[in-house]
C-alpha cells in the first residue's frame, strides 16, 4: 500500500515538476525581461504562456546528435544522472502538514547527500563530451559544487542544533512553537545558505560552468535535443528543490496565516526564492573562477563555523 | 622538486561568443597561466582596398563605413578628408559642424556597444540592453540626417550629403541632455560593482612603454596615461574650436580603459553641446563637390589621420591625376591594436582572457578590412 | 618649423649614412624642348576645336612637369617626407629616428605599401609624441624580389603592418621574427593588391 | 467540397483509405511539429560582420526578439536557425560549412544582408563568396546593408510562414 501511494505521489510530482519547471522558466524569462526594459515573451499564449511549452516541445522533437568522438555510453547516461538525483530529493520536501511523501527522520541529510551527486551528471556531460570548453565547464563546475557544498551543510547545522532533529517535518514544527521563522534568528547562516545555493546551481552571478562568452555553453555544449532539455530540467528541478528546502529551513515552511491553504503559502515562498536568482540573473556581472573559491572557503566556510559556535552557545545558555 | 605540467592549447573562434565576430586566438596554456596567445585573422578580409582602385573617389566613401561599422562617420570623414588634402578645398563651415556633430554621436554610440557587450562578456546581462537602448536613440538622429542606421554613407567630398532636417539640431540638444542623464545612470550602476571592480582592476596592464612600441592608440593609449588624442594634437575639421578634455588614467588596466571610455562619452556629450550652438547657416557642400565624376586630385600622396572611437585612423591615398586613386591605405586601429594580443596575454590567467580581450575593443571588420 | 625639422633629419640620416642620399639635389631635368606654338591658335582663335586643343596641350606640359624628378627630401602637405633606397635603410638608421633626441620618432603611425608598376614603395609614417612632428619616409625597392628591411624589432606595430603588406603585395621583410600570410589563406596564391593580380572569382570557386 | 481524390483511390484499392486516414492524422502530427518549430526558433550566435550588429540591436530592448520566442544560442547543438549576417569570405565558407554540419536537423538558414545574399557590396572582391546558398541551404532571404531590425524579423516571420505552409504538404518554392 504505501508503494503503491509512493508511486502515484512519484508520479504526480513529476507531472508537477515538468509544469514547474516550464513555468519557472517563463517566469524567469519574463522577470529578467522586464528587468530590461522589455516585455520578453508574449506572442504564444496570453502573457506568453506556451512560449516554454513550445520550446520543450520542439527540443523534444530535434535531431539527437552523439558526436563521433564522444564516449557514447556516459554521454548518454549523463542527463539522467544529473536529473535523477535533482528530482529524488523531492521525497522529503513537505508541501503542507499533510502533503507529503515520507516522514523521514534524516531528512535533511538524506536532501543534503543526495542532491549532491548531480555534480556527477555535470564532471559526466562535459568530460564524455570530448570537447574543450564542456571539459572546463565541468571542472569548474564541479570545483564549484565541492567547495559550496561545504558552506551550505555548515549552514544547515546551526538550525540542526537549535531544533536538535534531522527531520524536516520536526524544524517546520519547532518553527512554529517558537513562533518565530528561522530567518530571524539564524540570519548569518540563511545568507551563508542563498549565497553556497547560487553556486551550487551554477546561476549567476556564480554561473561559471555554463559561462556563455567564456565556454560557449559549458558542459552541455554538445548536446542536443532532448538530453539538452533533459539537463535545462535537471538544473530548473534542483533550483526548485533548492528553494522548497529553503523554504522549509528558513521561512516556516507551510505555516502562514490560515486564509491560505499551506500549500499555496509553501509555492508563494519558493516564488521568492525563485524571483531573487533571477534578479540576481539581471543585475550581476560574473565572479572570476579564483574569486569564487577564495570566497567559499575563506569566508563563507569560517563564517559558517562561527554561526555553528554561535548558535551552540545560545543553545547551551539560553536552554532553547 | 617541481611538477611539470603539460601546456594545453586552446583554440578560441573563429565562431565563439566573446570574440564579436569572426576571430580565432589560439592560446597555449600551462595550468592556468597563458604562455603563448597567437590572433589568427582574416576571416572577415573583405579586399576594401584592392576595391578602391577601381572605384571613383566618391564609390569607395560607402566601403569605409563597413571597416569599423560602430564608428562610420569617422571613417567617412578621414576618408573624405585625404581626397579633400590632395585637392586643396575648403570645406564649408556648417558642413565641418555637422561633420562634427555626426562623428561625435557616433563616437558615443560606438563606446556605448562597448560597454554594453564588454559587460555582458564578463556576465552582466542587463547593461547590453541598456546600452543598446541608447544606441538605438542616437542612430534614429543619425538616421534620420544620413538616412541609414548603421552604414551612414553621409560624409562626401567636400562637405556632407544631405542638410539636416529642420528640427534636427534641437532635437539632437535634447538627446544630448537624456544621453547625459542615462549614460550618469549607467555608471553608477556598473563603476561600482564589486565584482566588476575585482575582475578588471589591476587586470592586463599596458605600460607606455608597450602602448608606444606596439603604436596603440585610442582609449587604449589613454587609459596608460598616454595624452594623445588627434583632436588636440593636430586638429582636423574644426575640433580646435571646442572646449573638451582628454580623459586619461594612469593605471593602464582594463578597469581604466573602462573609466576612460565613461570619460569620453561625456566629452563627446561636450563638443555636440557646444557644435549645436555655433552652428551657422550656409552651404553643405564643395561647389565642386556634387560632380562625383570630375573629382580629379592631382597627383600626389597625403596621410591623414582622425580620433575614431578605436584610436587613429588613417588614410594614405595616392592620386594620380585620375577620378580613381591609384591607392588607398586604411591604417585600422584595430588591427594594430589586436597585434597587442602577442603581448598583454602572457603571464595571465586564462580566467581573465575574456575580460582583457574585451576591454581591447576592436571591430572585426577593421581588423580584417 | 616644418622646414627645419626636415632639414634635420636629412643631416641626421645623411650623417649616419655618410654620404648625401637624401639631401641630394636632383638632377636638373632636360629642358624642355621649346615647343611649336600651333599656327593655328593665331588665325582661328575663336574656333572652339582649337581652343580645346590648346587647353590639352597646356595640361600635357602640365602632366609632364609634373613627371619631373622630385628631391628625395622635400615636403608633403607641410610635413617632411625623405625618400630612400632600400639598402641604404636599415635597422641602426630606424633606431637612430627613434632614439635621438633630437628626432624621437617614437610612434610608427602606418606602413603603406604602394605598387607602382616599375618599382615598390614601402612608405612609413612616423609621429613623435615627445617632439609633435612627423615624418613620411619611402623606401624604395626593384619590383622584381621586393625586399626591405624590417623594423620590426624597433617598433612592434611594424609586426602586423609589415606581415599585411607582405601578404598583400609580395614585399619580403628580412628580419620579421614571424612573416607569413595574415589575412589571406596560407595557401593562397599571388598578392591581390598588385597591380597586375587577375581577381577571377570562378577559378577561386567564390562564383 | 469535393474529395474526388479520395473517392477513386477509395475505389481503386480499399487499402490505401487506412493509409491516407493515418496520414491525416500524421499531417496534424506535423502540424503540432510545426507550431512547436515556429514558436521557438533558436537561432546560432553568428555574427559576421555589419549585419551581426543589427541582429544584436533585434535581440535589444527596443525590437526584443525574446517576445516571438528568438532567443540567440552560442552552440551550434542547441540552435535551430543559423542567421548568416555578414560577409562570408573564402577563408570563413568552411567554417561556417562546419557549423552548419553541427546543427541538430531541422535546421533552417537565414541569409540576411545582400554581403550573404549575392557577394554584395563586395561582389568584385577577390577573397569574398558571392552567395551563401553556394555552401548551405537558405531558406529565407533578408535584403538591405545591413537590413534593419523590423526586416529581420519580418524575415523571421516568413521562415515561420514557411515551416507551417510546409507542414502542410504546400510545396515552397524560392520566389
Amino acid at each position: 500500500m504505501d508503494l503503491l501511494y509512493m508511486t502515484i505521489y512519484s508520479v504526480i510530482i513529476l507531472k508537477l515538476m515538468l509544469a514547474g519547471v516550464t513555468f519557472s522558466i517563463l517566469f524567469e524569462r519574463k522577470v529578467i525581461g522586464y528587468m530590461q526594459m522589455r516585455p520578453g515573451p508574449n506572442r504564444h499564449g496570453p502573457w506568453g504562456i506556451l512560449q516554454t511549452v513550445a520550446d520543450v516541445m520542439k527540443l523534444l522533437m530535434k535531431e539527437d546528435v552523439i558526436p563521433r568522438q564522444a564516449d557514447r555510453a556516459i554521454f548518454v547516461l549523463a542527463p539522467v544522472i544529473a536529473f535523477a538525483p535533482a528530482f529524488t530529493v523531492y521525497a522529503v520536501i513537505s508541501w503542507s502538514d499533510t502533503i507529503y511523501a515520507a516522514d523521514l527522520n534524516i531528512g535533511v541529510l538524506y536532501f543534503l547527500g543526495v542532491s549532491s551527486m548531480t555534480m556527477l551528471g555535470v564532471l559526466m556531460g562535459g568530460w564524455s563530451s570530448n570537447n574543450k570548453y564542456s571539459l572546463l565547464g565541468a571542472i569548474r563546475g564541479v570545483a564549484q559544487m565541492i567547495s559550496y557544498e561545504l558552506p551550505l551543510v555548515l549552514s544547515i547545522l546551526g538550525i540542526v542544533i537549535l531544533v536538535g532533529s534531522l527531520n524536516l517535518r520536526d524544524i517546520v514544527y519547532f518553527q512554529q512553537d517558537i513562533g518565530m521563522w528561522f530567518i530571524i534568528p539564524q540570519f548569518l547562516a540563511f545568507v551563508i545558505y542563498m549565497i553556497s545555493a547560487i553556486a551550487e546551481l551554477n546561476r549567476s552571478p556564480f554561473d561559471l560552468p555554463e559561462a556563455e562568452s567564456e565556454l560557449v555553453s559549458g558542459y552541455h555544449t554538445e548536446y542536443s535535443g532532448f538530453r539538452y532539455a533533459f539537463f535545462m530540467l535537471a538544473e530548473y528541478t534542483y533550483a526548485i528543490a533548492i528553494a522548497a528546502f529553503a523554504t522549509t529551513l528558513f521561512l516556516g515552511g507551510w505555516l502562514g496565516p490560515a486564509f491560505l491553504p499551506g500549500v499555496v503559502w509553501f509555492l508563494l515562498k519558493m516564488c521568492i526564492f525563485m524571483f531573487i536568482w533571477f534578479w540576481l540573473r539581471a543585475t550581476l556581472p560574473r565572479a572570476r573562477v579564483s574569486h569564487l573559491m577564495q570566497f567559499s572557503w575563506k569566508v563563507l566556510i569560517p563564517l559558517a563555523l562561527l554561526n555553528i559556535v554561535v548558535t551552540a552557545i545560545i543553545k547551551v545558555w539560553m536552554g532553547w | 622538486m617541481s611538477i611539470k605540467t603539460e601546456t594545453m592549447t586552446l583554440n578560441m573562434g573563429p565562431q565563439h561568443p566573446s570574440t564579436h565576430g569572426v576571430f580565432r586566438l589560439l592560446v597555449e596554456v600551462d595550468g592556468e597561466t597563458i604562455t603563448k596567445a597567437e590572433p589568427i585573422m582574416g576571416y572577415l578580409h573583405r579586399g576594401s582596398e584592392k576595391l578602391a582602385e577601381n572605384f571613383i573617389y566618391t564609390q569607395f566613401i560607402p566601403y569605409t563605413d563597413r571597416l569599423d561599422y560602430m564608428n562610420a562617420m569617422t571613417n567617412n570623414y578621414v576618408y573624405c578628408a585625404a581626397v579633400e588634402k590632395l585637392l586643396d578645398w575648403e570645406i564649408p563651415e556648417r558642413a565641418e559642424y555637422l561633420r562634427v556633430i555626426t562623428m561625435e554621436l557616433n563616437r558615443i554610440a560606438s563606446h556605448l556597444v562597448w560597454w554594453g557587450t564588454y559587460l555582458l562578456d564578463i556576465g552582466a546581462l542587463s547593461p547590453f540592453l541598456y546600452a543598446f537602448r541608447d544606441r538605438d536613440h542616437i542612430l534614429d538622429l543619425l538616421n534620420e540626417i544620413s538616412g541609414a542606421r548603421m552604414t551612414f554613407n553621409y560624409h562626401r567630398i567636400g562637405g556632407v550629403k544631405w542638410d539636416a532636417p529642420e528640427g534636427w539640431v534641437d532635437k539632437v540638444k535634447e538627446k544630448v541632455k537624456v544621453l547625459r542623464e542615462n549614460i550618469n545612470e549607467y555608471d553608477t550602476l556598473v563603476t561600482g560593482n564589486e565584482i566588476f571592480q575585482a575582475r578588471t582592476i589591476g587586470v592586463g596592464k599596458l605600460t607606455k612603454e608597450q602602448i608606444l612600441n606596439w603604436g596603440i592608440s585610442g582609449p587604449l593609449a589613454r587609459a596608460s596615461g598616454l595624452k594623445i588624442d588627434i583632436r588636440k594634437e593636430e586638429p582636423y575639421s574644426i575640433y580646435d574650436r571646442f572646449d573638451f578634455d582628454i580623459p586619461t588614467q594612469e593605471e593602464g588596466d582594463v578597469y581604466a580603459r573602462y573609466k576612460v571610455r565613461i570619460a569620453e562619452m561625456y566629452e563627446s556629450l561636450k563638443i555636440i553641446e557646444q557644435a549645436c550652438e555655433q552652428i551657422p547657416e550656409g552651404d553643405i557642400i564643395h561647389k565642386k563637390g556634387a560632380r562625383i565624376m570630375m573629382i580629379k586630385p592631382p597627383a600626389g600622396e597625403a596621410y591623414t589621420r582622425a580620433e575614431a572611437s578605436k584610436g587613429e585612423i588613417g588614410v594614405y591615398a595616392i592620386s594620380n591625376g585620375k577620378n580613381k586613386p591609384y591607392r588607398v591605405k586604411l591604417r585600422r586601429p584595430s588591427f594594430v591594436n589586436v597585434a597587442i594580443l602577442q603581448d598583454i596575454l602572457i603571464g595571465q590567467s586564462i580566467q581573465d582572457l575574456v575580460a582583457i580581450f574585451g576591454s581591447l575593443d576592436i571591430v572585426l571588420g577593421e581588423v580584417d578590412a | 618649423m616644418s622646414q627645419e625639422v626636415l632639414d634635420l633629419i636629412v643631416k641626421k640620416v645623411d650623417g649616419f649614412l655618410g654620404e648625401e642620399v637624401v639631401g641630394k639635389k636632383p638632377e636638373p631635368p632636360p629642358e624642355p624642348e621649346p615647343e611649336e606654338e600651333p599656327k593655328a591658335e593665331e588665325a582661328e582663335a575663336d574656333d572652339p576645336k582649337a581652343k580645346a586643343r590648346a587647353a590639352r596641350a597646356k595640361k600635357a606640359a602640365a602632366a609632364k612637369k609634373a613627371e619631373e624628378p622630385k628631391p628625395p627630401a622635400r615636403l608633403n602637405f607641410g610635413k617632411p617626407l625623405i625618400e630612400l633606397p632600400s639598402e641604404k635603410w636599415s635597422v641602426e638608421l630606424a633606431e637612430l629616428l627613434r632614439d635621438d633626441p633630437e628626432l624621437q620618432f617614437d610612434f610608427l603611425s602606418c606602413i603603406t605599401g604602394v605598387d607602382y608598376e616599375e618599382h615598390m614603395e614601402v612608405v612609413y609614417n612616423f609621429y613623435s609624441t615627445v617632439k609633435k612632428h612627423y615624418l613620411y619616409l619611402k623606401v624604395i625597392t626593384p619590383r622584381e624580389k621586393p625586399s626591405v628591411v624590417s623594423v620590426d624589432s624597433v617598433w612592434k606595430a611594424a609586426d602586423y603592418m609589415e606581415r599585411e603588406i607582405y601578404d598583400l603585395l609580395g614585399v619580403d621583410f628580412p628580419g620579421h621574427w614571424n612573416l607569413k600570410r595574415i589575412l589571406l589563406d596560407d595557401g593562397w596564391e599571388g598578392h591581390p593588391l598588385r597591380k597586375d593580380y587577375i581577381t577571377d572569382k570562378k577559378a577561386l570557386g567564390l562564383d | 467540397m469535393e474529395l474526388k481524390g479520395f473517392r477513386e483511390t477509395e475505389q481503386y484499392d480499399p487499402r490505401i483509405l487506412e493509409d491516407i486516414q493515418k496520414s491525416v492524422f500524421f499531417t496534424k502530427l506535423e502540424q503540432l511539429k510545426a507550431w512547436s518549430r515556429t514558436r521557438s526558433l533558436w537561432p546560432l550566435t553568428f555574427g559576421l560582420a555589419c549585419c551581426a550588429i543589427e541582429m544584436m540591436s533585434t535581440g535589444a530592448a527596443r525590437y526584443d526578439f525574446d517576445r516571438f520566442g528568438v532567443i540567440f544560442r552560442a552552440s551550434p547543438r542547441h540552435a535551430d536557425v543559423m542567421i548568416v549576417a555578414g560577409t562570408v569570405t573564402a577563408k570563413m565558407a568552411p567554417v561556417l560549412r562546419t557549423l552548419y554540419d553541427q546543427m541538430p536537423e531541422p535546421k533552417y538558414v537565414i541569409s540576411m544582408g545582400s554581403c550573404a545574399t549575392c557577394g554584395g557590396p563586395y561582389k568584385e572582391s577577390y577573397s569574398v563568396l558571392n552567395g551563401v546558398d553556394r555552401i548551405v541551404p537558405v531558406d529565407v532571404y533578408v535584403p538591405g546593408c545591413p537590413p534593419t531590425p523590423p526586416a529581420l524579423i519580418d524575415g523571421v516571420d516568413l521562415l515561420r510562414e514557411k515551416i507551417r505552409r510546409e507542414a502542410k504538404g504546400e510545396k515552397v518554392t524560392q520566389g
